[in-house]
This record gives C-alpha cells, structure tokens and sequence, in this order.
C-alpha cells in the first residue's frame, strides 16, 4: 500500500516536472498526454484505496516516510495518514483534476502557456494530494502554502491583464494574513505538544484543553479556544469566509479550469477538510466551534445575496462557492463533520460542473462573460445546457439531486443541534441555511434563465458563430454531470449514518447530531419523498420560480396587464401582487441588500478599509519612517546617539 | 587625592563632547574626523586610569592597540574624503545627501 | 603539524602568506592579465580553506596565552565566510571587468577583511576581537570607495567611515568599562570574573550597553542602522554582495562571543536591550522595504528585518536560540549571496541592474535565473519548502519556548508584512513585461555556481535535518 | 597638593581645548586645538604614570597623524567661511543630548559604583619600576598576536590609501627612475662618423 500511496503524489508530481521543465521539448501534445495520464494513474490507485479502505476492510495507515528535522525532540517528518476521510478527499481531487485536465485540452487551445498551465495544475494536484495525505501538522502546511503557490501562478496565469496581476496579489496577500493564523495555531500545538504529528497531538487533546495561556499579560484564555480559532483562521483564508473571502471572486480572473479546479473544487475547501481532520480538537472548544458557526452563517446568507446583483458569468458561480463554502463551514461549526465533508464532496463535483460549463458558454461567446449579452443559448448548445440544467438543480437541493442530500441533511443537522449555552448562535445558523436555499435557488436559476433562455441579446457576429464546443470540452462536462445527478443516491447512507469515517472523526456525545438524526432515517427513497414536507423544497421552488417570473416572465406581463382588466386576471393580478410584494420586498430587497453589501461592505469596508487599508496605512507608514532616513550623516549619527543614551537611561533609571 | 574617578570622569566630558561635535558640526567633515580622534583620546583614558587602578600592564597594551588603529583608521578616512572631495568638490556635510529614504 | 605549536591558528596565518603572495604577484601581472590574479586568489582561499578542515583541532585550543581560540564554532564560521567570500568574487569577475574596476587591489583588500573576519571569529579576547573587527571595517571602508569616480561610491563610504568609527568608539568605551570592572579582556577570564557580585554591577553594565552599540551597529540593527541602506545603494554591486554577506557571520561572532561567551551571566540584562533593538529592526526593516524602489536599497531594508531575527533568537538565551540563530545566519548568507549575485550578473557595461522595475519580464529572458531568484526571494520570504521558513520556525519555536508568545506573533506579522515586497520583485519577473531585451551574460562556471546556490537554498529547506544538526552540536560545544 | 593643582589645570586645559575643536571656524584652528589636547592628555598620562604611551601619543599623534590632517585640510584648501558656522540652531539639540550623556555618566562614575570599585587611587609602582619596559614584555609575548594583527592593519592601511588616492593622470610628466638608470648611451647619443670635408669656400 506504501508504494500506491507514494505514486499517487508522486506521478502528478512528475508529470507536472517534465512539462514544466521540458515543455519545449515534448511540445503541447506530449505536455497533456503525460499529465493526464499522471493524474489519471492517480485517480485509479485513489479509488483502488478506497475500495481497500471501505469493501476490503482495510485498516487505515499512518506512518512517516522521511524525517525532515529533528530539533529539540520535535520531530518534522514526512508521512501519510490514510484512512477513509483522506481516500474520499483523494477520490474527489484527483478525479476532478483529471476531468479539469482533459477539458483545459480544449479550453486552453490557442493559449502560448499550454504547457506551463499543464505542469502548473499537475503541481497543484501534487500539493493538494500532499495537503489532505499528510499525517503532521508540517506537511499540512507545506501543502496548504504549495497549493496557495499555485493558485497565486495560476491567478495571474494571463498575466498581461493588469486586473489578474491585481487579483493574484490580493489573493496572496488575504491568503497570508490567513496563513499567520495558522502557523500560529500550529505554533501554539507544538508548544502544548511539542509533536507535530496528528495522532500525538489528539492524544494530548485533553491536557491542551486543560490549560491558560496568556497572550496578554492578565487576560488567561482556554488554551485549546487560542489553538482551534488560529487554525480556524487559517482556514478562512483558504476557504474565503467572511471577511477575508475578498480574494475569492477576483480570482475569477485566472482561466475557468482553475476557477473550477482550485477555487471551487478542491483548494478552497482545504479549510473545511483541516478542521474535519481537527475535529478531535474542535470538539473540545465550544467557543471555538461557535465562531466557525457564525462566520460560516455570515458567509452563507450574505455572500449568496451578492451573487444576484453580479453579471460576471462567473463571478455568480464565484459567489454561490462562496455561499457553499458557508455552509460547510456551518456544518463544521455544529460539529456535523461529515455533513460538511458530504456536501464537500458533492460540491465538488456540481461546482466543478458549473465552472466548465460556464467556460463552455465563455468559450461558444468567444469570451464574453457578461451574462446579460448573452440569452437563448440552449438550441445552440443542448450538451452545456443540459449538463448546467443538472448542475444548477444539484446546486439548489433539487430533490434526487447530488447536492440535495447533502444540503437537506446538512441544514437538517443545524436545525437538530441544539446545544446548551448554545442560544441565538443557533439561530444565527439555522436561519441563515434556511433562507440561503431561497437566495441559491434565486441566483443559480437567474443565470441560468439569462445564458440558457429568453431573447437572444448577443452581438449578430458572435451569434452567427455559436456552436456546441468540442468533445475535450464536453465530454468531462457529461462525466462530472453524472455524479453530480446520481452521487448523493448511494453515499448518503454510509457516510452520514453507516459509520464510514470511522475513527477519522470524531464527536462528543453532546455534539453528536448526526447520531440523532440517524434514527428518523429510512433510507434515499424515503429523504427524497419526504422532501416535499420540508420548507427547504418549498423555498428553493419559491427561488426558481422568482427567478423565472423576474427574468423571464415579467417582460411581459405590464403589456398584459395593461391589456386586460377581466376578473379572472384580477385574481392573477392579485397573485401577481403577492408576487410583486414576495419579490419586491423580499427579493428585490434582498437585491437591494446584496448591492448595498457589495458596494458598501464588500468593496468599501472589506477591500477599501481592510485589505487595501491596511496595506496603504503601512504603505504611509513606511512613507513616513522613511523619510527619518534624510540622507544626512548629522542625522544618522544622531540617531545613534539617541539610541545610545536611551540604552543608558533604560539601564539607569527604568 | 587624584585617582581614578577624575580620570574617568575627564574621559566622560570627553566623549560626550566627541560626541556633540559630531552633531552639532554641519559644514566641515573634516572636523568629524577630529571628533572622532577626540572620542578615541577619550577611551585610552579609561583604559590608561582602569589599567594604573588595577595595576595591571595590559590596559596599556590596549591603548597602544587603539593608537595603531587610529593612525591607520584616520589614513583611510582622510584618504575617503579626498575621494569624495575629487568627486564632489566639497566636504560639506550638509552636501552628502544623494542616497536617502 | 603544519606551523608547530601554532598550528591552530594555520587559516589565518595561512591566509595572511597567501595574501602576500598575491600582492605580490601582482605587481608582475598586466593589466590584461589580470584574470591571473583572479584565480591566484581563489586558489588562496581555496588553501585556507583546506588548511581550516586540515589543522581543526580535535578539542577546543587556545592559543597566544589565551587570545586565540579554535572551536567547532569557529570553525564552521570560518567555512562559511570563506566560501561566501570566493563564491562572491566569482560572481563580480565580469562585472568588474565591464566596469574598469577589475584590479588586484580589490582583492587584496577582499582578503584583508576576509583575514578581519576569521580574526574576529576565532577572538577569545576583547583586543584581539577589537583587531579583527577593525581589520575588517577598514577593508570595508576601502572597498566601498574602491571605485573613485563613482561620486555616489565615494559619499556612501564617507558615511560608512564616519559612523562606523563611531561605533567602534562606543564599543571601546565599554570594553574599558568591562575591562576596568573584571581586570581581564579574555571572555573566559571576564565570564568568571563578573559570577562576584560586586563586579556584576551597574558600571559593568553600562560598558555592556556600549559594547551593544558596537555590536548593533556591525549588525544594522535599528536605530543603528542608518549607514546600511545607503551603503548598499551606493557601493558597487559587488561590493554590496561582499558586506551583505560574510560579515554577518563575522558578527554573529562578535555577539556569540561578547555576549554568550564572556558575558552570558548578564543574559538578564542585556536580553531587554536586545529585545528593543530586534524589534526596532523587523519593524523598520520590514515596513520601510516596501516603500523601496532601488533592489540593492531593498535588500538592505531586509537585511535589517533578517537582523531582528538573528537578534531575537540570541534574546532568548537558550542553546536553541543561539543554534537558531548560527542556522539562520548561515542560510541568509547563503540566500543574500544569490540574491545580490543575480543583481551583479544582470549589470552590464554602463548599466546597474539596480532598480526593481530593471526585473521586469526577467523570466522571458532567462528563465532560468528568473528561477533561481524566486528560490532567493522565496527563501527570504520564508515560504516553505525554501530554507528561510524553516530557519525562521526555528526561530519562532525558541522564541516560544522561551516563554515569549506575543514576540512570537510579531515575528509572524512582520514576515507576513515582509513577503509583500519579496513578492513584488517576483512579480515583475514573472507578470510583467520586459522593458530591454538584456540577458545574462555570464561565464559557465558563474553560471553553475549561480544554480548551485539557487538549488542550494531549495536543498536546504528540504533536507534542512544536517546542518540544524551540525548547528545544534557546535552551539553546544562551545557552552 | 602640587599634584592636584596640576592635573585640574592641565585637565581645564583640555577640556578648553576639546571645546575650541568643536567651536573653531577654521579647521586649521581645530587641527591645532586637537593637537593642544593631545599635549595635555600626554601630560595627564605623565601624572598617572603611564610614561610610553604619553611619549608614543605625542609622536605618533602629534607628530604623524595631526600633520597629516594639517597636510589634507591645507591640501583641499577649503573655503574658510563657506564652510563653518551654522552651529546655533542644533546647539541646544546637541548639548542637551551630549548633557544627558554626561549626567548619565557622572552618576556611574560617582554615585552608582559599588563601593570601593571606582574610587581610589591608582596602584603603587615598586622601586625600580619601568613602564615602557613593562610594557615591551608583555607585548611581544602575551599579546604577540594582537601585535601581528596591528602590522596587517597598518599594511592594508598603506594598501588601502594607497589605492584609493593614488592616480596615474595622463599627460603628466613623471620621472620613471628605473628607465633613467637603465638607460645606455647608445639609446640616447648617436654618434655619426662622417669623412671631415673641408668647406668648400675655404679652398
């Protein structure tokens, strides 16, 4: 099994050095073929160690490879913990890579790069694999940083454009400030533990949760809370919760195979996946689970009412992730682990399929991605459209749909997680997922009216060009379509209520939501018929028909309503007004609302203030300590001088 | 009695007046390096008054050390500043401000 | 046996024949053969570097009743300044050449400060350390005016001088203080003599805080800083690589010894002055960097802020820290070499490669140098798998072993601030558009050299187990 | 007494002259300031007993190093008035900086010592006692490395200066001595041998 596990990093990894270094050599054919069939080896041994993992019985591996250092009795090593949560995760991130690797075939045709874009996404999935096999909080880091690397290359993969220099940056950037979370949560582990190894470190939980620690002098805090919100932080970095999900929508500026592979599929859900590996830890901090819960509310709610206002094709798949990621992170702050790491795994794929299929409209519109020039795209592309159709349902919770069973249970689990102490927190959660499906519904399906349906508003020469793409592109489309309608049907079961995670998570009795819900369970068939019971449906139906009736719809109805006065229409008319009062005050409020948040709190507070304050507030700063470098030997001596006689009267009379 | 508090305090007047030298001269830098000779003198007085108080020879050595190096360290100074004179046609010292920030 | 009973002492006095030699067979060389000298002097430190590994003595020796001392430390330190020294002139040869600077006189005075350098490290006495630090201050001074119609050359070594005998002034005063208070300049001497407690007292300390300035100042730490921005900017590239790199080692010494060795019973007092002085240094450094437009002056700014690392770890006063300290130095040394060597390779005649918009598109034009300088800047930066993350965790563990949590989270925060401007430079390597079509124009062997070094700081991150452990052991043979 | 007295003049002395350094408009008038502080400092080392080097500072110092300050000032011929002055507006920054300093010393020197440390006189010399002679014996043996290293300083300060402020200007004319002594006659005289003719006018 060793041997498996080390080609599966290691052949992408190869793969991604030969294109990378040799690309002129091997020309644009050999750069994909060889990264493809890298990443394609990978994805079947993954799944090969799934089904040792979970059919076969096998037990889970953790051992180290290689040590890297050893300082002071703390061992830095190199080594793979294997067990059924690190199979899912390699099973999801090498078979989207792979899909993503066939379809940049077509995408990336014409593009100069073909060749480093190939070594850099094969990288990725190297850094990627090493981030969710490791078994020490090192090798977690080194992963989390390379896999930010490559989002920061890939970013700015055009880099002729000055927004994507603009957005790569401020991706590193926000990255950074949540990478100095991290490091200091790993910090405070290996101070606790002096163990970077996961199973020490769960094995010392305990005593961590025992202790003070005094950042500030005077001001003790549970050790354990310190530990779990800095890791946390690191987490919102890379899973862009609010407020440092500012990087997530300018990304979009890389080219859509990354949007799909990095930034909705895998890399941005590494947050989610390290704190399901920490749940051990989590779940001995209440205070640290109840700010996971409200920043993932806040992200949830208000990052899905931004993505109605956006016209950026992509930009609205971008805020739906986001909005995603929210509720995972929800999930997480429940400690329903494996609902998150459920609809994680469905996200993925449903998420990836949007992406591509939005690339394949981007692609068919010769890059136009503003989706009010766009319109009536189905008869042109019936394979996009149908694929987006599915996508689009498993994104709202469609019921039967991917995305349904994770949604459904997920926000089921908030609403049974009830805890003491717990309070308006809960509510915070609960509503926020609840109305989320309204506002997802909304947003999905207006984009999906505008491009699929309604007037053609194309230019005439893009539309005399309009065809279906070619197969690289949308043959991964059909593959990634396929789970994404049919996954949830046969893995809710054993991952939610079978025990499939084993060990690998981890729950307190007080926690255990899902235990308790596992005893309504009646199986697929019978979640999928009692949807219609639950408000989720009602409202995610409530959202689509929004959708319609605003975008499609309601061009036209003033002109009726002018024309007829009859009593039949009356009563439509009042209906309509109950619309109109449903729309206006709700949705269009909600409009409303998301444009005020974006403009206001988005682009004012978060990137004005926050991201780019802080950075011109340092900028002024060093404007100003730099003008104490004058130029002037007078002055520098006496700078010395000052220094010196400080030091004396420290010594003398502090 | 003179002992080896007067010395040390000669010492102290010493340097501080090297020092405020350095920063209150603004014009000429070849009084900086006269400041600095100053600040120098004021060191071997210490170790000349620490050495005759302690009885013991190596202090002396020191400042015999300390006078090689001044004669070599103000060689390479004056030779520095006629650089900087055939370059720039002056020793101001409010002049010598091309690199900043 | 190679210099009887002094043996111990062969790679200094080795090193001072071989300059000799140089010097004078150089008077024989013309002017365009030139190169002689050149390889003569690889050739020297190549035999002094032989004559280190050759004549290491098993244990611990002092030699010249106790003046000189050789250790595993000094020895290490030793290697390390005299191969960043040889590798530093192979990078300038072109360039000198280009610009009219390339004569024997250059490297004789390298050697000289070289000569100041293994002095200072292998000191075991306050005068001898005195010596050898003037040795090499004077050198440096010389070597920064070396160029004489560089006006720029000229002002920055003015400033340099002046400061710097300053600095020299305030760390005489306080070895008289030291000396005055224990009656001996030998650290092991002064390391018993200040366990009485009436000779630990306020007057030692005050020599102490002067002794500190000296140190601080041959560190470029803040507020003494002033010189080292400007002397980076207006000493020729070259010259630049030369104090940017090896004399950190040597000054790293001078604190080693001073502090740890001779006065490490007053770890308590001198851990505040340290402490602000670090501090001071990752702030400024760090902050000041990013409003830098000149890549030499930039540089300089990071110097400053890797200074406050270096400082922070000996503030902890733990081996660890010091062991940190030795590997942090060793690899920025390593990092700061590669850094001003790919400035130095992209000069040209009449052209310094000096400001940061010179980077722009460098990757279109070489590739792989353009490479070789991320692995610099990403080492700087501290990212992983480079070796600068693992030095500066290093770094940040003994800190918080040391029970110092809020400078931990400093630490973080300044590095997090510092990635901004490492980044910018690859930034324009690799995002932007080149300006001019130059590439680099250099010899095979500067350009394996170059890649030995670049992959050098890669290596090291990855296998970093080795050296931490040689560091580690060193640090605690001295103690 | 006669001590005392002396040592407060020759101390006032000094101080007047330190002063008279950081204060004289013209740097040729500072140069001699300095050299008059360095006679009195030589004079206080005298009353201290420290006779070598109060001889050595007066040779090496007055005799070498402020000459050639004098030479260098001389040399650049500076703008007397251009150059000085300007002192009042930083004087009072100055002075407070360098009275802080000497507050902070005066209170170690005076009030901070521990006990007997830095009071009290200085150490008897036996019978006999000669200082340089003390001084030779630990010097060439004891510190026999330090001396070493002070002869490299002084040859990299040759080197140094010499390279830093030494040019070949073209066009001007130099005496090349070696050329001079090696040169032969035949490269400088031709002697032509010619049949003597008598002039023609003659005949």
């Amino acid at each position: 099994m060793h041997g498996i596990h080390l080609t599966i990093v290691l052949a992408p990894l190869a793969a991604a050095i030969i294109a990378g270094l040799f690309g002129r050599q091997i020309g644009r054919a050999g750069a994909h073929w060889i990264t493809i069939i890298a990443v394609g080896l990978s994805f079947v041994l993954s799944v090969l160690v799934l089904k040792d993992l979970y059919w076969d019985g096998g037990e889970p591996a953790n051992y180290s490879l290689y040590t890297w250092a050893v300082s002071e009795g703390l061992r830095m090593e190199v080594g793979f913990l294997v067990d059924r949560l690190t199979a899912l995760m390699m099973v999801v991130v090498t078979f989207v890579s792979w899909m993503v690797h066939i379809y940049t075939v077509g995408y990336m045709h014409d593009d100069p790069g073909y060749q480093r874009f190939f070594s850099y996404i094969s990288l990725f999935t190297f850094s990627m694999l090493m981030l969710v096999m490791s078994n020490n909080f090192l090798q977690l880091f080194f992963g989390w940083e390379a896999v930010g690397l490559v989002s920061y290359l890939l970013i700015g993969f055009w880099f002729k454009r000055e927004s994507a220099i603009f957005a790569n940056l401020k991706a590193f950037l926000v990255n950074r400030v949540g990478d100095f979370g991290f490091i200091l949560g790993i910090a405070g582990v290996v101070m606790f533990t002096n163990s970077l190894d996961y199973a020490t470190v769960f094995g010392q939980s305990q005593s961590i949760a025992a202790q003070q620690i005094e950042v500030y002098p005077g001001t003790p805090w549970n050790a354990m809370s310190v530990i779990c919100i800095l890791l946390f932080i690191g987490a919102m970095g890379k899973s862009a919760q609010a407020p440092l999900h500012v990087w997530l929508p300018d990304s979009m500026e890389g080219p859509t195979p990354i949007s799909a592979l990095i930034h909705a599929a895998t890399m941005v859900t590494a947050g989610i996946f390290m704190v399901a590996r920490m749940s051990p830890l989590f779940e001995l901090s209440e205070t640290a689970l109840a700010v996971v819960l409200v920043i993932g509310a806040i992200t949830a709610f208000f990052m899905g009412l931004l993505g109605i206002v956006q016209n950026d094709i992509k930009r609205v798949v971008a805020y739906s992730t986001l909005s995603q990621l929210g509720y995972m992170t929800v999930a997480l702050g429940v400690s329903a682990y494996s609902a998150a790491i459920f609809h994680l795994m469905t996200h993925a794929f449903f998420k990836a399929l949007l992406f591509l299929a939005a690339g394949s409209v981007i692609i068919a519109m010769h890059h136009e991605q503003d989706i009010r020039k766009m319109g009536g795209l189905r008869k042109y592309m019936p394979i996009t459209y149908w694929t987006a159709l599915i996508g689009s349902l498993a994104l709202i919770g469609f019921p039967g749909s991917g995305g349904f069973f994770s949604k459904d249970l997920l926000i089921e689990a908030v609403h049974e997680s009830h805890w003491e102490g717990q309070g308006a927190i809960y509510w915070i959660g609960y509503l926020s997922v609840l109305l989320g499906v309204f506002v997802t519904a909304l947003y999905s399906f207006r984009m999906f009216f505008l491009v699929f349906h309604g007037e053609e508003r194309m230019d005439k020469k893009t539309k005399s060009h309009l065809h279906e793409t070619p197969w690289v592109v949308t043959v991964p489309l059909v593959l990634l379509a396929i789970p994404s309608a049919i996954i949830g049907w046969f893995t809710v079961e054993p991952i939610l209520f079978g025990g499939y995670f084993g060990d690998a998570i981890f729950e307190t009795e007080r926690h255990d939501v899902l235990a308790r819900m596992a005893d309504e369970w009646h199986g697929s068939l019978g979640l999928v018929t009692h949807a219609l019971q639950t408000p989720i449906f009602w409202l995610a139906a409530a959202g689509v028909f929004t959708a319609w009736f605003l975008y499609l719809k309601r061009p036209d109805i003033p002109e009726k309503i002018a024309d007829r006065f009859s009593g039949i229409y009356t009563l439509l008319d009042r209906k309509y007004y109950f619309d109109d009062l449903w729309i206006k005050g709700f949705a269009a409020g909600g409009r409303n609302l998301g444009q005020i948040l974006w403009n206001k709190g988005d682009e004012l507070i978060i990137d004005g203030i926050i991201v780019n304050g802080t950075a011109k507030s340092i900028g002024k700063f060093a404007g100003i300590l730099r003008r104490i470098q004058t130029g002037y030997l007078y002055h520098y001596a006496f700078a010395m001088f000052i220094g010196m006689t400080l030091i004396l009267a420290l010594l003398l009379w502090a | 009695m003179i002992g080896l508090e007067h010395y040390l305090t000669i010492s102290a007047i010493l340097f501080c007046l090297a020092i405020a030298g350095i920063f209150i001269n603004r014009r000429n830098l070849i009084l900086l390096l006269m400041c600095i000779e100053l600040m120098l003198l004021a060191v071997n007085f210490n170790f000349i008054a620490f050495s005759r108080h302690l009885g013991d020879e190596t202090g002396q050595v020191f400042v015999f050390f300390i006078l090689t190096v001044a004669a070599a360290e103000a060689a390479i100074g004056l030779a520095i500043l006629v650089v900087l004179f055939r370059n720039r046609r002056s020793i101001n010292v409010q002049e010598l401000d091309t690199m900043k920030g | 046996m190679i210099f009887g009973e002094f043996t111990a002492a062969a790679p200094e006095i080795t090193l001072l024949i071989m300059i000799c030699v140089v010097l004078i067979a150089d008077l024989f060389v013309s002017d365009e053969n030139r190169i002689v000298t050149f390889w003569l002097t690889i050739a020297a430190l190549a035999v002094t570097a032989w004559s280190i590994l050759a004549t290491a003595p098993a244990a611990r020796t002092l030699l010249f009743d106790g003046s000189y001392v050789s250790d595993a430390l000094s020895q290490v330190l030793k290697l390390g300044v005299v191969g960043v020294v040889a590798v530093g002139f192979l990078y300038a040869r072109d360039y000198l050449r280009q610009n009219a600077l390339f004569k024997g006189e250059y490297y004789i005075l390298g050697m000289f400060g070289l000569l100041g350098m293994l002095i200072m490290i292998s000191a075991n006495s306050l005068l001898t350390m005195y010596l050898g630090l003037e040795t090499l201050s004077l050198s440096l001074y010389a070597l920064v005016a070396f160029d004489r119609n560089n006006a720029d050359s000229a002002e920055s070594a003015m400033k340099y001088f002046v400061l710097g005998a300053i600095a020299s002034g305030s760390l005489l005063y306080g070895i008289s203080w030291v000396y005055g208070m224990t009656g001996s300049l030998q650290f092991d001497q002064i390391a018993i003599a200040v366990q009485d407690p009436a000779v630990n007292s306020m007057p030692l300390w005050f020599g102490m805080a002067f002794m500190i300035v000296g140190i601080a100042f041959k560190f470029g730490a803040v507020p003494f800083h002033m010189w080292l921005p400007d002397v980076y900017q207006g000493a020729r590239s070259s010259v630049t690589l030369y104090i940017a790199s090896a004399p950190k080692l040597a000054a790293l010494a001078l604190i080693l010894r001073i502090l740890v060795d001779g006065l490490g019973e007053l770890h308590e007092v001198w851990q505040g002055m340290i402490m602000v002085l670090a501090v001071l240094s990752l702030v400024v450094g760090n902050v000041v960097a990013i409003a830098q437009t000149n890549i030499k002056r930039m540089l300089g700014y990071s110097a400053i802020a890797h200074v406050g690392f270096i400082l922070l770890a000996i503030f902890t006063g733990t081996e660890q820290g010091y062991a940190a300290a030795l590997f942090y130095t060793l690899t920025y040394v390593v990092m700061a070499a590669g850094a001003f060597g790919v400035v130095i390779l992209l000069s040209r005649k009449g052209f310094e490669a000096e400001s940061l918009v010179d980077f722009k598109g460098l990757n279109a034009r070489s590739p792989w140098f353009a490479l070789m300088m991320l692995f610099f800047m990403f080492g700087m930066a501290g990212v992983p798998p480079w070796v600068g993350f693992f030095a500066k965790l290093n770094v940040i563990s003994a800190v918080l072993d040391a029970g110092f949590p809020a400078l931990a989270i400093m630490m973080v925060l300044a590095s997090v601030v510092g990635a901004y401007y490492y980044l910018r430079v690859i930034w324009y390597m690799y995002f932007d558009k080149a300006e001019d079509r130059s590439v680099f124009q250099a010899g095979a062997d500067t350009r394996l050299v170059l890649s030995l070094n670049g992959l050098a700081v890669l290596a090291l991150g990855v296998f970093p187990g080795s050296l931490l452990a040689l560091c580690i052991q060193v640090i605690q043979a001295v103690n | 007494m006669f001590h005392t007295i002396l040592f407060y003049f020759f101390a006032t002395v000094l101080i007047g002259a330190a002063l008279g350094v950081i204060f004289a408009r013209n740097p040729v008038h500072a140069v001699m300031f300095l050299v008059l502080a360095f006679f009195q400092s030589a004079v206080l080392w005298l009353l201290a007993e420290a006779e070598f080097l109060a001889l050595v500072l007066v040779l090496v110092y007055v005799g070498a190093v402020m000459v050639l300050f004098l030479f260098v000032v001389m040399m650049l011929d500076i703008n007397v008035e251009r150059t000085t002055g300007g002192y009042a507006r930083y004087l009072p920054l100055g002075l407070i900086v360098a009275g802080l300093m000497i507050v902070e010393l005066v209170q170690i020197i005076w009030l901070r010592g521990s006990g007997e440390t830095l009071t009290g006189g200085f150490a008897a010399t036996p019978e006999g006692y000669s200082n340089t002679k003390a001084l030779g014996a630990i010097l060439y043996t004891e510190h026999v490395y330090a001396f070493e290293i002070a002869a490299v300083i002084l040859l990299l300060a040759i080197i140094a200066a010499i390279t830093l402020t030494m040019r070949k200007r073209p066009g001007l004319k130099q005496q090349d001595i070696s050329a001079q002594v090696a040169v032969r006659a035949k490269d400088r005289v031709r002697i032509v041998k010619m049949a003597s003719e008598k002039p023609e006018d003659e005949q």
